[in-house]
């Protein structure tokens, strides 16, 4: 127990903690759209830059509350994450990712040249408001909510699109507007971290919504095990403390961050957690095998 | 003006080109977009400074050298980070190329002590030819020659000798080839071989035209040759070349039509409007629906 | 008995490849019909242009009087097609009981709304989903492997789990890509009754199927396809008696 | 399954913050409790594309705190420093800084830029920690709060000194003027420059855009050639500024540039070679070791003496006076109390430092005189001329 309160006293975990729980909402988004749809998105980090940006700038001149502005930054990611969707979500696969890169780019250039935003030279002035319970408590809302999506008929069409879309298209699913749905969604959740990012950073730059973040996200989903939400947790956990961890090796850490991550995946391809489906693990202990009639879509 | 542009626009997609057959004959091979290439280009640029700059070669050894360094490079990094994965999730070798190419850059920052660009001896004159209205630097004839020669010899390796059947081959279907009897170990290692190649030739052309390389040079580079290799058709090697050079002319005007705020922007524009247009590039295949 | 499927004239190309000609064809309501030919007749075709994956060149599907042609696959499952496929295609890391959950997709509404909130009409929704799915599993004889991954049954297990898939949707009419495949014949005699058992239950059925006896034994009528083309079609054994057909199969004798 | 979700969700963050405590905890404990070593923080990037700012900096520091200790240290007590290596991300830099804060700093010196300077500085002030940064030069800085300083040579104070000398002393009526979009320092000081241009009667005849890490600037030096000017004010960093000057050469174009402190670095002469030659930069502090007196020639002596002989540049400089500011203060305050002493550091009135007078206005913000102009000569930078500042 001394454990955890030193954790909510002493600020460096309380900081490291909330950014990590900032980051996992943005990856359990993420975790929808490429783990359980199986769609690649390798521009995530816009989404967040856009819900930053919106709720920051509300924050700033509309002096509306923090809660507000945070389901406004959300939506407007969501909102962006359709207008991509529309045109994109007929590409497949790599295609389908280099052109959320693309966009990922764009977004960033165009924010570094917009006025409002305070282009290049960032947007300072950012009111705190994120907290660690705040972080925390979304990100069990955002574990219930994934929960429940993915043990719905949303969510079974989500991951029939990832197994195989031409069997989930005879199946009565519109594979093109689920697509879009699940990038929505994912995307919502993205703008909502980002939300919280620029009101616990209270300063905000495009260089910190490049595509190297995209794809530390990225890295977040797959390490952890694709498809799973512990894993997404674990990924992100692991991989946000790992460079603190690494700190004590001081100018090796990238070079042995690149190492772990080249060896993570030889000898865990499908992730830390892939293949381990703990939902059965848990209910096996539970009930010694008679389960109840849901099984989990989350594999 | 206009053809000013034109040639300094050719002079940088010939290099976007160089670099983007490499993404994609890897991709046309095994699927997979190596994200280290840009780094093996980076390495290439290194290699030839320090031939240049300490052991006073001339340029030709100097390209030669990075070559030398950058193939077994490339084929070890196949052979560490993305062999062991190939029957794995799509994404598992993408998250070892990102492994790769961070390592890469850490591990040249090390070696070099700082990050700073270093500058490259000049070992071409700095003769500029007039035609008319329009210069051209001898570096510009350089690298525009270099880069053809290159392109040609890899076209007719591609189609006219045995391994590069098999790379054909390997490309249309990686299991029939298999079965048929073909190594597609070896075809993958000379594929990222070649690509090696002339990301090398590419890297130290780029250092001597534009005078700077520094470790993380590869990024940039990289994505947006990538970008050219997708514009132009991912797995066509014409396509690589027409994409390089759309995206490096593209960018060119760009600039001097006064977006030169959006510069970066360009490519990846580009890249999605003609994505959107031509789902597999402007000389891809349009991919069949296999049921 | 009233017409179900028609297809008039349909004819699709694959660049310079004809697949299938102008093909005429009929399934009666509460039948079961078959769809035979050599390999490379065009059969499975057929059934990807029924069930919207492929889009005719020409010609027209017609589905309880309704023209279907062009309309997207799911706007086709919905009316009232299910289909399997020869080359089996599950879900394969979901479950069994998920594989089938999803089959019923058309038949329930729960959206993202739903799924976050499971008022008690979704609550409602998921039970009968749970309920009709288990019953389709029932049906193929499998409710005892619903929370195995579907990629750890074996084969035959796979075929069945497909057709449960399908059931799951409540068409009007199924369509069964070669069933039998690759099954031993004490499978293919259960699999038989299973058939007749479904359509008791007055679903129409079109297969395609490559094993004869099986094909012989259980259509009403039966439609003979070679190089595209319509050959033959009749009751069974008015088809085992065309020479056309015997000559597709057979080859032509010499002499 | 309800039940189950919320016992996972809990298991799981407690199974997070156990890992966190228990592998972090014990680490940083001891360190802590330590009270014999008056603890001052280093925040910049030792990795990553701007670490040689970082790197120059922690030499100052360090140089500064040898001489401290040497001389007894201050109020009894040992200086330390405090590594903060961000690698130049910003989140990470934020980890960091609130990690020297719990390592019990009572002063961060840092970061060189100004983006990282602001996150810092949101978690600082409310922690009651000084933040001296030496190097940040954008606005809205100091105003986050009283215990956020900077003792660098302001371009609102230096831009327009330079200005004038170039219209008055070197004739410059026509400019080109080239801002490295997406870099907040260029654009900051391509602000600066506009008014201070059209106050001296400078015309500008061409605007031109590049990015940073562009290598290829022949689309816009060639959009230049058709102008005529006397120079280019150029407000980006080394790297391109080198490389843009090569590539005018390369077109024909004759003219030298003049910029800020970010063109500052040998990069310029070893990239521009030729190119840079006679190009004029500006800086709160310079080498010039035939008239440099006093504590700033014992300042270059002691750099080159541990450096193999290579000179301090401004970065290291600022670094070193950073450091002897706050030692100032505390003594001044006769406390190592950063609630204490950042009263005594608001009131700095011309500080002797090695890079010149440092006086913090009302507002804090730091009044140097003078500006080195330098120019390159034969690839070094040579002070061309000292401008007091008014």
């Amino acid at each position: 127990m001394e454990g955890v309160l030193s954790i909510l006293t002493n600020p460096y975990y309380n900081q490291v903690l909330t950014m990590m729980g900032i980051f996992l909402i943005a990856a359990l988004g993420l975790h929808l759209i490429t783990g359980v749809t199986g769609q690649f998105s390798f521009g995530h980090a816009a989404f967040l830059s856009i819900g930053a940006y919106s709720s920051a700038l509300m924050t700033i001149y509309l002096h509306t509350p923090f809660f507000l502005n945070m389901l406004v930054g959300g939506l407007l990611a969501a909102l962006f994450g359709i207008l991509l969707g529309i045109p994109s979500m007929r590409l497949t696969g790599d295609y389908l990712g280099i052109t959320t890169l693309g966009f990922g780019e764009i977004v960033r250039i165009v924010f570094i040249n917009t006025k409002i935003t305070g282009g290049a030279m960032g947007l300072g002035g950012i009111p705190k408001e994120t907290n660690i319970a705040i972080v925390y408590i979304l990100v069990v809302l955002t574990v219930f909510s994934l929960y429940r999506i993915q043990n719905s008929r949303f969510g079974r069409a989500l991951a029939a699109i990832r197994e195989d879309e031409i069997a989930a298209e005879t199946m009565g699913i519109n594979v093109y507007w689920y697509k879009i749905k699940a990038f929505a969604v994912g995307t919502f959740f993205a703008g909502v971290s980002g939300a919280l990012f620029a009101h616990m950073m209270q300063y905000l730059n495009p260089s910190d919504f490049g595509f190297s973040r995209s794809f530390d996200i990225l890295n977040f989903v797959v390490l952890g095990g694709l498809g799973s939400i512990p894993g997404t947790i674990l990924g992100t956990a692991v991989l946000s403390l790992a460079p603190e961890f690494l700190r004590f090796v001081k100018e090796y850490r990238m070079l042995i961050y690149g190492a772990l991550m080249i060896l993570m995946m030889i000898f865990r391809p499908y992730g830390l957690l892939g293949n381990v489906d703990l939902v059965r693990v848990f209910r096996s202990l539970r009930s010694r095998g008679a389960g109840k009639g849901t099984v989990s879509g989350d594999s | 003006m206009f053809f000013q542009q034109l040639v300094n626009g050719v002079t940088l997609g010939a290099t976007y080109a160089l670099i983007a057959l490499g993404y994609t004959m890897v991709y046309g091979i095994i699927q997979l977009i190596n994200f280290a290439h840009g780094e093996v280009y980076m390495i290439g640029a290194f290699v030839g400074l320090i031939m240049v700059a300490v052991y006073k070669v001339n340029f030709f050894i100097a390209l030669l050298a990075a070559m030398a360094v950058c193939i077994p490079l490339a084929v070890l990094i196949e052979r560490v980070a993305y062999r062991p994965l190939r029957n794995s999730t799509r994404l598992a070798p993408l998250i070892s190329a990102l492994g790769v190419s961070i390592f890469l850059q850490t591990l040249v920052t090390l070696i070099k002590g700082d990050p700073n660009p270093l500058g490259f001896p000049h070992v071409i004159q700095d003769t500029v030819y007039a035609l008319g209205p329009v210069k051209f630097s001898l570096i510009q004839v350089v690298i525009l020659i270099v880069a053809s020669l290159l392109m040609v010899f890899l076209e007719i390796t591609v189609k006219y000798t045995k391994i590069g059947k098999a790379m054909r081959a390997t490309s249309e279907d990686y299991e029939t080839a298999n079965l048929m009897g073909i190594n597609v170990n070896h075809v993958v290692s000379f594929t990222f071989a070649a690509g090696a190649a002339l990301a090398a030739a590419g890297g130290v052309l780029v250092g001597m035209y534009f005078n700077s390389i520094n470790p993380f040079m590869g990024v940039t580079v990289g994505l947006k040759s990538f970008c050219a290799a997708v514009v132009g058709g991912i797995g066509s090697i014409p396509g690589a070349m027409l994409g390089g050079l759309l995206l490096g002319i593209a960018e060119v005007f760009g600039v001097a039509a006064g977006f030169d705020t959006y510069k970066e922007a360009i490519s990846f524009g580009l890249l999605i409007i003609i994505l959107l247009f031509r789902p597999t590039g402007l000389l891809g295949h349009p991919i069949q629906r296999k049921v | 008995m009233p017409v179900l499927l028609e297809l008039d004239h349909m004819t699709i190309r694959f660049g310079g490849l004809i697949a299938v000609s102008e093909l005429n064809m009929q399934v009666e309501e509460g039948k079961i019909g078959s769809l035979i030919g050599p390999n490379g007749a065009g059969k499975s075709t057929v059934f990807n242009v029924i069930t919207g994956i492929y889009t005719p060149t020409r010609g027209k599907v017609t589905f309880k009087g309704q023209n279907i042609t062009g309309l997207k696959p799911y706007a086709i499952t919905s009316l009232g097609i299910a289909r399997t496929f020869q080359n089996i295609r599950l879900f394969k890391n979901l479950s069994v009981l998920d594989n089938v959950k999803i089959g019923r997709h058309c038949r329930a509404g729960g959206g993202i709304f739903g799924a976050l909130t499971r008022h008690p009409g979704i609550k409602r929704e998921e039970k009968t989903i749970a309920e009709k799915s288990l019953s389709a599993l029932d049906l193929v004889g499998l409710t005892a492997k619903k929370n195995e991954q579907a990629r750890n049954l074996s084969y035959g297990e796979q075929r069945r789990l497909e057709i449960a898939r399908a059931l799951a949707a409540e068409p009007v009419l199924l369509l069964l890509d070669e069933p039998a495949a690759g099954m031993n014949p004490q499978e293919k005699q259960t699999l038989m009754q299973m058939i007749l058992n479904i359509r008791q239950t007055g679903v129409t059925i079109l297969l395609v199927e490559h094993d004869m006896k099986f094909v012989m034994n259980i259509s009403d009528c039966v439609d003979v396809l070679d190089y595209g083309c319509k050959i033959a079609s009749g009751t069974p054994s008015e088809v085992q008696k065309d020479p056309a057909v015997i000559t597709a199969y057979l080859g032509k004798e010499v002499g | 399954m309800r039940k189950r979700i919320y016992l996972f969700a809990l298991v799981a963050l407690l199974a997070v913050a156990l890992l966190a405590a228990g592998c972090g905890g014990s680490k940083d404990a001891p360190k802590a409790a330590g009270g014999d070593t008056i603890k001052i923080g280093f925040l910049g990037g030792k990795t990553g594309a701007h670490a040689h700012y970082g790197i120059e900096t922690l030499k100052g520091m360090q140089m500064a705190v040898d001489d401290i200790n040497k001389a007894g240290g201050v109020l009894g007590k040992k200086l330390e420093i405090v590594e903060g290596d961000h690698g130049s991300n910003s989140s990470e830099a934020a980890n960091v800084t609130q990690k020297m804060i719990t390592q019990k700093v009572v002063a961060i010196v840092g970061d060189p830029t100004t983006g990282i300077t602001k996150t810092a500085a949101q978690i600082c002030q409310p922690a009651k920690v000084v933040l001296l940064s030496a190097g940040a030069v954008g606005t809205g800085v100091v105003e986050i709060g009283d215990y956020i300083y900077r003792d660098t040579l302001l371009d609102a104070v230096a831009a327009p000194a330079v200005t004038k000398y170039l219209s008055e002393e070197l004739k410059w009526k026509k400019v080109a003027l080239v801002t490295t979009t997406g870099l907040s320092y260029s654009e900051s000081l391509t602000a600066i420059f506009k008014p201070a241009l059209a106050k001296y009667g400078v015309e500008i005849v061409a605007e031109q855009s590049i990015m940073e890490k562009d290598t290829n600037f022949s689309a816009q030096v060639t959009s230049l050639s058709q102008k005529s000017f006397d120079g280019v004010i150029f407000t980006g960093y080394y790297t391109e500024g080198a490389l843009f000057m090569k590539e005018m050469r390369k077109q024909g174009l004759n003219q030298v540039m003049a910029g800020g402190d970010g063109l500052l670095g040998q990069e310029l002469y070893q990239l521009g070679e030729k190119a840079v030659e006679g190009s004029m930069v500006y800086a709160g502090f310079a080498v010039d070791s035939k008239n440099a007196v006093g504590i700033t020639k014992e300042f270059i002596d002691k750099y080159q003496a541990k450096n193999n002989n290579s000179k301090p540049d401004m970065f290291a400089a600022q670094g070193y006076d950073a450091v002897m500011m706050l030692a100032e203060a505390m003594k001044k305050a006769n406390s190592a109390d950063p609630t204490v002493f950042k009263e005594a550091l608001a009131k700095t009135k011309d500080f002797k430092g090695v890079t010149g007078t440092i006086t913090f206005d009302a507002n804090r913000e730091p009044i140097k005189s003078p500006v080195y102009l330098q120019e390159v000569k034969n690839s070094e930078f040579v002070v061309k001329t000292v401008i007091p500042t008014a």
